[in-house]
Order: C-alpha cells, then structure tokens, then sequence
C-alpha cells in the first residue's frame, strides 16, 4: 500500500456556542446542514473526494454523537484498512488531562497518532464550514512554492477584515505578516482555518510551543506568527469559491437560503463532488395533493401536506395540511401541524409543533431576526412564537 | 455452526431465507431486456429484491442466499457484499448462487429447481434448520416472525403465506389457493382458467431445510423441475401444509400494468403508511444524492420523489426516481420516471414509463394508456 | 433490526503491571498471545460467536494501540450498521476528567454510551483472560433464574481460594455472600470477573455509587456487596472449562505451554469457535532443510531454519540456522541469530537475537524463573543472559 | 469524474486495471472442473487472481474490473467485495464483470474479446486514462510503476512486460516476443512451433484506454475474437509496440506439470523472499485459522505451510494448504496438499497434488511421477 502523503486533521471539538440551542446536545460540526448533511460532511467529503484517504478528528465538546455519526468512516468512503477516519476525542493520559488550548495545542496532544502514520505534509482542517475544495491542488501548490507552510485564504469585503485573521502577502504569495482582525487591514486576504504544514517542520513548532506555559496553543496567535518571525517559507493559496462560515444563527440561516438561489453558488448536485453524509434510510418523500411547494429542497422520508415556499426540509419532517412556512429550515424529523404559519424560522430536530401555532409572524423587530425552537421542543396548539425569539 | 445458530428450534436465528430468482420474467418485457425481474426499479428509489431482502433482515434472518438464473449484473451491482443489509459477515451472510449449468452452456434450461439442485451444497451447509423460499415478485413489508412461531406450534410441514383479496382482479396472473376453515390448504393453482379463488399466494414458504433438501432430491430424480408446481403443488396432498394470512399491503407484480398500477398505488398515504413504516425500513444501496430541488416554476401534487432530482415543471401523480430532471414548462402525469432520466421543456407526458437515463427532447408529447402504459426504453433519446 | 438485547462492555484499560515489558508500550489486552493472537481477542470473540454484536471497550492505559487494533471490528466480525464495537476512553468532559477509579466507575462514567442502545441486559468482561464462552448460554441462565445479576465462577484449588473472590452460594447457586480473598472459605466458586446485570437495576446502583465519595467504584468491592446487602437475586453461573488469568509473566508463559499439550484443554482449532485476530497477511510458514520441529505452533510469515522444541511461533517470526530454542514464547517480527541457544523464555516484539547468544541457559536460581527480552531490544552475538532475566 | 482521478497522466490513479479471466483453462484439468483458473489455489494460501490483482492495489491502482468466462462461483467467493484488497468503495474500487453472452444461451462462445467488448460500458465509464490489462496465470510480484513510467515516457502506445528466461523450458506454452535493442517488440507468437525467443510475455499489457477501446471495436467489428492474437500481434506492426523487461521471479502456469512445479519452487528461499517480500503483500482472504501445530511425532522439512494444519506425520519438499490434517505415520513428499485435506496414517504420498477436501485413508500409498504429478479431484475419498 502507499504510504501516507498527508494526513488530514480535521477539529471539530468546537462548542459553537453562538449558535446557541443548535449546539445544546451536539457539538458545532455535527450540525444538520442542508436537509440531508451535517457540517462536517462538507470537510470529510472533501478529504474523500481530495484522495485523502488518513484522517483524524479531534472531537471534544460532545463527543459521543460524533463518534457514532462518524462511525467507521464509510459514509465517506473512508474505511480503509489502513487509515481511514479515527476519532480523537481528548483522552486522560496516565498523568491526568485536560480540553485543548486551542487549535494548536490539539494537534500537539495528538502527534503520538500522527507519527504512527509519519506523513510527510499534514493537512489542519476545521469542522465548520460550508465549501467545496480540491486539497490536493492545494498540497501540488504547496509543492511547487516548496512552502514550509501554506494557509488557504478568501477575499473578504474591506469592511470586514477586522473580523478576520488577514494574511499580507508579496507579489509571490508569500506571507510576510499575519494581522489578527486588524483595524487598518493592508490586505482584504482572510485566513480560512486551513493549513498545510511540512509534518516535521510543524512537529517541533508545536513542542517548542507546548513548553511555553502563556501561550495560547493556538495557529493563528502563535505558532503562525512565530513561523513568520523565523522567515519560514509560508504562502497563502487563494480560494475563490464559495465559502461560508455558519457560526452564527443568522449565518446559519442564511447559508440554507444561498442554497435556494435559481443558480446556487454551491452545487450539491454535482456528480463529481459528492458531498457525502450518514444516510439515513427513508422512503422517498410524498408530495400530496394539498401540498404547494415552491423554490426548495426537499429530502427523503418527508411528507408535505401544506405550502412550503423557499424552505430547505430534512429527512422525516411531516408538514401539515393548511401549514403554510416560508423562508424556514426544518430539520430532521420535525412535525408541523395542520394549519401552522411559520416564517424566517429554524425548525430543529424532533420538533412537535401543533395545530394552528404562529411562528415568526408576529411582534416587531427592529433589525432581521431568525425565530428557532429547538431539538424536542413541542410548540402547544395555537401558540404564537414571536419574531426573532429563541426557544429551548 | 456457531452456538448462536444451533442453540434453537424457535429463533429468527435458526431460519436461512432463500430468494428465489430463477422465475420466468418475460411479462416485464423491456423492463427485463437487461435486467433481472429482482432488479427492475420499484417505488422510486428501490428495486424489487429489497423488499423481500429487507423483510428477512427485518424478521432477524441472519443468512440469505439469492438464486440467480440470469442476467444478473445490475443485480450484483445493486446488491454487492450486502452492506445495505448489514448482511456482509463473516459468519452467515448473503451468498449470490449463480446458476451451475451455464458451465454445460449447451444444455437447455429446464426449470428453477434446476438451481435450487445446483446450490445444494450451500443450503446444506447452512447452519440453520428452517428456510423461507421468497420471490421478487412480491412487494410486501412483511414480518415472518409471527408466521414462523404459527408453522412451529401447528407442526405444518410446510406453510405458505397468502393474502385474501377483496376482489379478483384478472389483469393479471396469480398463483391462487383455497383453504379449509383451519387454513389447511386443499388446492392451489398457478394462473388457473376457472377456480378463482380469492386467496393468493405470497410466494413465501416456511419448512425445515430437511424438508427442502428431499422437495429438490425427490423432484429431480423424478425429472421435475418446477419448485412451486412440482415442489408445492405436487405435495399439498402429501403433507400437512397451511397457509398464513397476510393483512397488510401486498402486491404482486405478475404484469406491466400490474407494474405500473402497483407503483402508483404508493401514492396512497396509506400504501406508503403500510409498506414504508410498519415492520422496520426498506433497505437499498445508499447512493448519495442532494436533496431534491424544486424550483421556483415547479407544480408538484401527489408525487414520491427520491433525492437527486431538480423539478423545474409540473408533475402530477407521479413516481420519480433519483436524479431526474423536470425542465420549464414539462408536464408529466401518471407516470414513472426511473432513475436520471430528463425531460425536455415542454415535453407533456401521460401514463408513460420512462426506463432509466431516457431523454425526452423538448416539446415532445408521449401518451399511453391507464391500462397499457408506455414504455420508453433504458437510454433511449426520445 | 432487531434491538440491543445485551450490551457487551469490555474493560480493556489494565495496565498489567506485573507483566512488566510485556505491557511497557502496551495495555494488557492488546499482549500477544498464542502466535496469531492478542488477549483481547478471546472476549471479542466470544462477544462476536455468542450473537453479541453491541460492545463498548473501555480503555485508558496507551489506548492507541488497541484503537488501531480494533478498528471498525471486522475482524471480529463486529461492523455492524448499528451497534458494533465502539472504543471508549475516557475523554476529558467539560469539566475535567480522571482516569475511572475502579470496574464499576468505568461503567458508569460511559452511562450515556449505554443509554443510547437502552439495553435489557449488560455484560460486564474483562480484556485479559484466555477462555472460550458463550455468553448467551450464561444470558440463558440469569433469565431462567429470574436473576437481577449473574456473575460467572469457576472451581479453583481450595489452596488458592485466599488469591480470589469467593462466592458463597446456597443450594440454588444464588449468592447470599462474598468474600474478598478470604483466609478461611466457605466455598470454591471464585469470580471470573464476568457479570451479566438487568441494566435499570445496574444503572441505580451505578450513580448511588458514584455518590459516595469513599467508594472504590468497583464490582467486587462495591456494586456487588451493595446488592447482597439488599437482598437482591444474584446468581452464580459455574463455568467448566478452560479459563486462565495471564496476569504474571510465569502465568502468560505457562498458559502458552498449556497450548502445545497432546489435546491442549483450550482447543483453538475449533471451527465452530473460531477465535478471531487482526489477520496480519503474510505469506506461509517456511520450515527449512535445516530445520527441526517438535511439538511447537507456528504461524504464518515465519522462517524456521533452526530446531524448535515446544515453543509458540508468532508471524513473523525467523528461527535461525543451528539456533536450538525450548519452552520459549516468540513475539511477532523477533529474530533469533544462528547458532543461539534459548530456553524457558520469552522473546518479545522485533527483538534481535544476535548470532550465538544463550538466553536462560546459564545462571543459578532456586525457584523455575522464565527470562524475557522485551521488545525491540537488540541482544548482541554472544552475549549471555542469565536464567530469570529480564530485558528491556 | 473525481479530481483524484482526472488530475494527472502520471500517477497511478489514472490507471485502471482489467484481469482477463476469460482464458482457456482446459489446461489445468481436474483442478479447473469446477473452478476458473483465477481461483486456482497456489502457494499454500493463495489463489491464482491474488497475485494479479494484489500487484494491482500496491502499485497504487485504485481501480480493476474482473472479466469473467464462466465457473465462477468459487472466484466469487474469494473475492467477495474486494475487502481484503481494499477495494470495496465507493468510488472506484472493484467491479466483477461477468459474461453478457450466456444471456443468449444458445450463442457460441467466440473469444474473450467478447466480455471485453460486453463490459464496455464499464471500461468507458471509468475515470482513468490508462489501463493495464493482466491475466490470472502469471505469478510474481511486479510494481507497474516503473513500466508506467516507461511508457508515459517513451510514448509507448503498447507496453508490455516480459521476462527474459535463462533457457527455454519446452514442457509447457508460452507467448514469446523478439525486440529490438531498443526493446521495440519485432516478433510475437502465442506457443509457436519454432521461434523460441527466450522472451516471454508476462501477459501485462500498459496502454491508455482509448487504445483499448478502439482495440475492441476495430476487432469485434472485424470478427475477431482473440484479444492476445487480433488484439495485441495483430498490431505490433502498426502500433509503437515496446517491451520491459522484468528481472524478478515470474511463473507462468500454462500446464499441470508447470503448476506443480511453481509451486514446489517456492520452497527454495531466494524465491519466497521475491514473491512474498518485495514490492508489498501479496493479499488473499482472511481464514481466521490457528497457527499451525507440529505434534510430538512430526516431522516437517522444506515445507511452506499455511496456518490451520496439524501435523503429525513426515511431511518433505511439500506445500501444504489451510487446515491439512497429517496422521502419524505418514509421509508425504514432493506434494501440494489442498485446503482441509486428510492424510490418513501411514498413508504415502510421493508427486501428488489434492485438490480441497480430499480425505486418504489409512495405509494407502500414492506415487505420481515430477512430471507427471497425480491429481486426485476435489472432495475425493481415497
């Protein structure tokens, strides 16, 4: 068998909390996403689809249903006899142990399991964005830089550089200054969490960084910066599709609508880049007589009894008769009764809402607000759920 | 034999199922130019055999064999190792049993106990001491565990599940019986001319895999080679064999328009109620598709629709497989569409069916008839 | 698919500090045993031939290892849709996390885990005993008996009754007592470490242990006294056949003698128990010209060009010429130089035996002493290592 | 298409195995009654397909279909979903390709270019631009690397991979090829009369796919069946036809006095370190057997053992296959012992081969000739 060029290390410990009720019972990258997918789909299948057939995810915050949702890996057509996805929750060693710094500090707890496998580049991926992406084209750049370090970068829009980490690169791409959500940006070049590191290069920043008792075991605070600082070779390979961090509920949201778009940005129907997920084994959904469905995706095992207009629906959602919802999310296995009215909503897993609710409807709000109930929740008949509040 | 197989008469663990492929297909006619009848494409995202394969994993049936006669590659593709099924194991498992006497390609095809005989060695080796013989043919969601405590407790030497119609239909073939008022079956017929009986054959039958073994040896040293004429028919009045009532849905699917007309009948909530959610899933090999889109100019009304589709036109009491695509202004009505076929803009289709990856070009109209479908062939470009 | 009727959970976390090198780099459970296999095999086994197909392995000491080893559990045949093998260590949780106190507050502290399947019944193992059993035979049994918990015994000499725990037992074979390496027994039944519990009754017991801040959080010492105390109905189900604790270095040797007896009393040729391992794949065995066998198992990969008098051969494994080994136990991948002489020994893992060595040949002891080399130490050619030495 | 796949000419991913099991294989007699040749057992716990197909997967081939003739069942077996290959996936992986003419009974079989040309779909649809086409009968243990490398580099449009033997056996058949200094291939002939070149062909054959493709339709098209004689000779004169030499151990398998002696060839070390120890495994399905036990009155020399076997008796110069039972007393020499055979006691067994299952009572003696090895069929009581 080949050996292992570049191992991908995939976090997805994150606790998301500004999602808020979303993350109450799981952790950030195992959020439903797109009626079919959970976050960290979008990562593992791109490792699958890039060829990169290694994988460790370092779990943390819930790690249970991840483990499980992840199981072996072939879902994602990554149970390899050697390699393959192995979980990586923070196990207590001998002496006692503790949650990871930061970003860093869970690679450097891990390097035990890395070496087991001794790549020569190691692939940092995070756990909670939506995109598509060749990594392998990224490791053939990273090769022809001859880098000792490579960090995917998104244009972002000038006024929000000062939430973004900006890398300044010269003519060549090379990084000569990382500026953490700057005031004056130089560069509108955001960091997109994606490293490429030669292992051994990386191996000892990590363990010169461990030894540091301030530092924050961070990428981006520290061993990036310290690596610049040592005038290491470290370009930045520009993305240029479409790219979207949910971390919050609006942007969460707002990433199901993208998809609803007459031309979508991101093509999850494409053949050739499968976004894969746990399949949930259900019959093909029912579209009823009563049923009006506009502008939306619809995923197995539903039942559409009402209006749906430009809504994303997960499996096993059962949408009453005379129900009219608009501009919602509705995840899996949520029920919502005859004649409910719901918009600008998300709709979380298991939800029961009754007959005749409104959700989202009434009271005022000053900006745009997205109106959640959360996993198990069930929304009494005739309730009213007003705009922008958060149950559960 | 594993302990966990021999330890006892009454367990789910102690019955081997036997699916029985080696049956006469020709009634599907273009559907089965190139596939066998376990592998034509049913209820919108599955394929005849998961049904009878799902209903044994569901029972607790632990060890399936598949009898193949022919044509069976999309069958293999379809099923592989059995992982959809759970049923890639070590120990017990799914066994493909392709047919022994393509090795002597000049000897004529004589009948499916021909395969039963050639695969004896499989079922003898099985460590299980019961066996139920299904069909493809047959779309039910059946759980054979009650039915199998009913054979073990009246001592049948053999039990065939049946289904009691409301009505006789006779646009299409049945194998029918007739039972005394404790269910003991006195006659049974395949197709018969007169002797309507109401009570149909579900084509599943329970006996002890000792049973089997002397049905196969007796009926081939004699040179008979059908397994339900000779096997069954030939010995209702020989042994103690009783029939089991199944209530719920069932549908045989002996003819086109039994093909089609079963397929639309999953529109009913009830049907889907019945065969979708009772008794554990259907099981198929997963493939990974989107969510279905329906665009803005979408009308959709009493469809299934698997994943993978993109509707742009109006679909109305219709089944629609994965990855079809619906373009502006396309009409489909009363029909099935199987798996990544396109319809052009404008197209207007009524009780078609539409094999898989068939190309509708724009402003075409197809129409058949409620009781004589059309069938558009595998790849056609219309 | 038919629910979880028992739920294996496998303790696995042992460091078996009195097998010394052997489990240097290792946990207990993952120490090669019997050429082709590893200790833990024989519980997964008997877990995978029982019909049990849901089992959680506890581990905590080097996890590594045993997470790769164990995989998905196909080897095992375990890799099922649902349920299968899951591996547990004990991850770090939002507040910290320790390493389990004893047996029981390893369960209980996967409590979460077990709830997801909702068992009936719990099966309670430990990794590191050499034993064929049908579980489901002993499940038979607690049901007949109508049993809140069932723990599986064994006769043991009457003289050893103070190395074990006893179980007293009325003429029903229901426990009315325990007794924790008692001086004077009553009785010869010891526990085998192998409990079969209702898990709603073990639940409760489970988190009122856990309450107590004194508790040892152990089986033996807690959970079950507790249960006697309150007069529940606990059985003990007498097992007849093979069964060794490997716990000392003397006993892992002695129990590979036991393997090349006329009719071994552990018949692991058996068919209908096959006693499962990760395949390594390697060619044949090759026995040489030169070679000389007696009386030995030897597994594939291994090149014997030398004489091997009762020994058991790992894969691997290459004897050379004019090498005479004896009562020894040879680890996977070890090398045995031409012309060394070794008796009564254990050779571990990738160790080098240099050309003309004697191992356990020479040197005085009162009592019978086995000499080890652990692994991957290099002996160089010549060199003399006394009876009862240990290496590494 | 995956970008894994489409990216580069160059790495091994973009090539696509096919192992042509569609050989005659009347050669190998008895043992090929009831098995093809792929599933030949060689080697003491290997089957024929293992070398192929394992040469495949180390070399970083991602992708293989297996054309199939006819028997089998067994290969399948083996097989199974490719697991112990690692090919059971989702993308890629292994596709076993069966004949599509016994669907026409009747038809004659003509060639193999005829499965070559009934799997054609699956050829096309595959991502890869090259592909290399292997047979079953050939062991060694090969990296096409380097062969790859060489063709991309010398714009070979086919390459093919040779040995040059230090002297000409003449008890079996061989392809045999003349190149030039260049290693331009002048001169190809399938077991010819005269022409011994002392270059064999190993039946490997690097080529993009397109080639193939056009292989296959301008053969078919011509009513040529052959794939080796139309296909490949038919062209050298018109295509850039190169060699590469390969300088391991090679065996061709062509006859039963061939197949006995690769095998007792493994016995001498310098051979088993070439086949088992280069260039990565050679992988064949797990059997979960115990380690081999040598009792108090056995005697064991020049052996390759598998696991499973308990012997007690004198075994000599032999190959002895998974689970072989030796009684005391017997001897065995110069023999291939199959998977779960029993040598009674006191039997003597001198330049046979038995085949699986067969059982040799007590005090019988059995004595082939080296050229001329007695085989006693599978499951054979003697």
């Amino acid at each position: 068998m080949p050996e292992v060029e570049m191992l991908g290390m995939l976090l997805a410990g994150g606790k998301g909390s500004r999602l808020g009720v979303l993350t109450k019972n799981i952790a950030k990258p195992a959020v439903p996403f797109g009626a079919e997918y959970r976050l960290i789909d979008f990562p593992l299948s791109n490792c699958s689809n890039s060829g990169i057939d290694t994988v460790g995810v370092l779990t943390q915050y819930k790690p249970l249903v991840l483990n499980s949702y992840i199981g072996n890996g072939s879902s994602w057509d990554l149970d390899r006899r050697r390699g393959g996805v192995t979980v990586l929750p923070p196990y207590v060693k001998e002496g006692g142990g503790a949650w990871y710094k930061g970003t860093a500090d869970a690679i450097y707890q891990n390097i035990e399991f890395i070496d087991l496998y001794n790549p020569e580049y190691v692939l940092v991926l995070s756990g909670d964005h939506i995109y598509k992406m060749d990594y392998s084209e990224m490791l053939d750049y990273h090769k022809n830089k001859n880098a000792e370090a490579s960090i995917a970068v998104i244009e972002v829009p000038w006024e929000d550089t000062n939430r973004f980490g900006i890398m300044n690169t010269d003519d060549e791409h090379r990084i000569y200054e990382f500026q953490e959500k700057p005031d004056n940006a130089k560069n509108n070049l955001a960091s997109m969490g994606i490293y490429i590191f030669n292992w051994q290069s990386l191996r000892k920043y990590l363990i010169a960084d461990a030894a540091k008792a301030d530092s924050d075991g961070d990428f981006g605070k520290n061993i990036i910066p310290e690596m610049i600082d040592d005038d290491l070779e470290i370009y930045a390979y520009t993305f240029k599709n479409y790219w979207k961090d949910v971390g919050t509920i609006e942007s969460y949201w707002r990433a199901h609508m993208d998809l609803l778009g007459d031309n979508p940005e991101l093509n999850i129907h494409d053949r050739n880049w499968i976004i894969y997920s746990v399949n949930p084994n259900r019959p093909p959904h029912y579209i009823a007589e009563t049923a009006e469905v506009d502008h939306s995706l619809i995923n197995k095992g539903s039942q559409i009894f009402g209006k749906v207009d430009n809504c994303v629906i997960s499996y096993g959602a059962r949408i009453g008769k005379n129900a009219v919802i608009e501009n919602c999310v509705i995840l899996p296995n949520a029920r919502i009764g005859v004649g409910s009215h719901i918009k600008n909503a998300i709709i979380c897993e298991n939800v029961t809402i009754e007959r005749n609710c409104e959700i989202g409807i009434n009271g005022e709000s000053d900006e745009f607000k997205v109106t959640v109930i959360g996993d198990n929740e069930v929304i009494k008949k005739g309730a009213n759920i007003e705009i922008g509040k958060v149950v559960g | 034999m594993t302990p966990e197989d021999k330890k006892g008469g009454r367990q789910m663990s102690n019955v081997m199922g036997i699916i029985n492929n080696a049956l006469d297909e020709t009634f599907l006619e273009k559907l089965t130019n190139h596939r066998s009848l376990a592998s034509v494409p049913f209820g919108a995202r599955y394929r005849l055999i998961d049904f009878p394969l799902s209903n044994m994993v569901n029972s607790g049936i632990k060890n399936v064999g598949l009898l193949l006669e022919s044509k069976y590659r999309s069958l293999m593709d379809h099923i592989g190792p059995g992982k959809a099924w759970d049923l890639d194991r070590k120990r017990n498992g799914m066994f493909i049993l392709p047919p022994a006497h393509i090795y002597q390609a000049n000897r004529a095809y004589k009948g499916d106990l021909q395969n039963f005989a050639s695969n004896i060695d499989y079922i003898k080796r099985s460590s299980q001491e019961y066996v139920i013989i299904t069909s493809p043919n047959i779309v039910c969601n059946i759980d054979y565990r009650s039915a199998f405590q009913f054979h073990l407790e009246n001592e049948n030497d053999i039990t065939i599940i049946y289904k009691e119609l409301p009505v006789f239909r006779r646009d299409t073939t049945y194998t029918v019986l007739n039972t005394d008022d404790q269910d003991r079956v006195i006659d049974m017929r395949v197709n018969p001319a007169k002797n309507y009986y109401k009570k149909i054959s579900l084509q599943r039958y329970i006996m002890k895999k000792e049973l089997l073994l002397k049905i196969i040896d007796d009926c081939v040293s004699m040179g008979q080679w059908d397994f339900l004429k000779n096997g069954i028919i030939g010995n209702i009045d020989k042994l103690k064999v009783y029939g089991y009532p199944f209530k719920s849905y069932a549908s045989v699917i002996n003819s086109i328009t039994g093909y089609y007309k079963s397929n639309l009948e999953l529109l009913k909530p009830e049907v889907w109620q019945d065969l979708f959610l009772k008794h554990g899933s259907i099981f198929t090999k997963p493939k990974d598709e989107a969510p279905t889109e329906y665009k803005e100019s979408s009308f959709a009304r009493n469809i299934l629709a698997a994943n993978g589709c993109i509707i742009e036109g109006e679909v109305r009491n219709s089944i629609l497989f994965r990855g079809v695509k619906v373009h502006p202004g396309a009409h489909i009505k009363n029909s099935i569409i199987m798996q990544k076929s396109e319809i052009g803009p404008n197209v207007y289709l009524e009780n078609v069916i539409l094999d898989k990856g068939v190309i509708i070009t724009g402003d075409k109209e197809l129409r058949g008839d409620t009781n004589y479908p059309l069938i558009i062939e595998k790849n056609s470009i219309v």
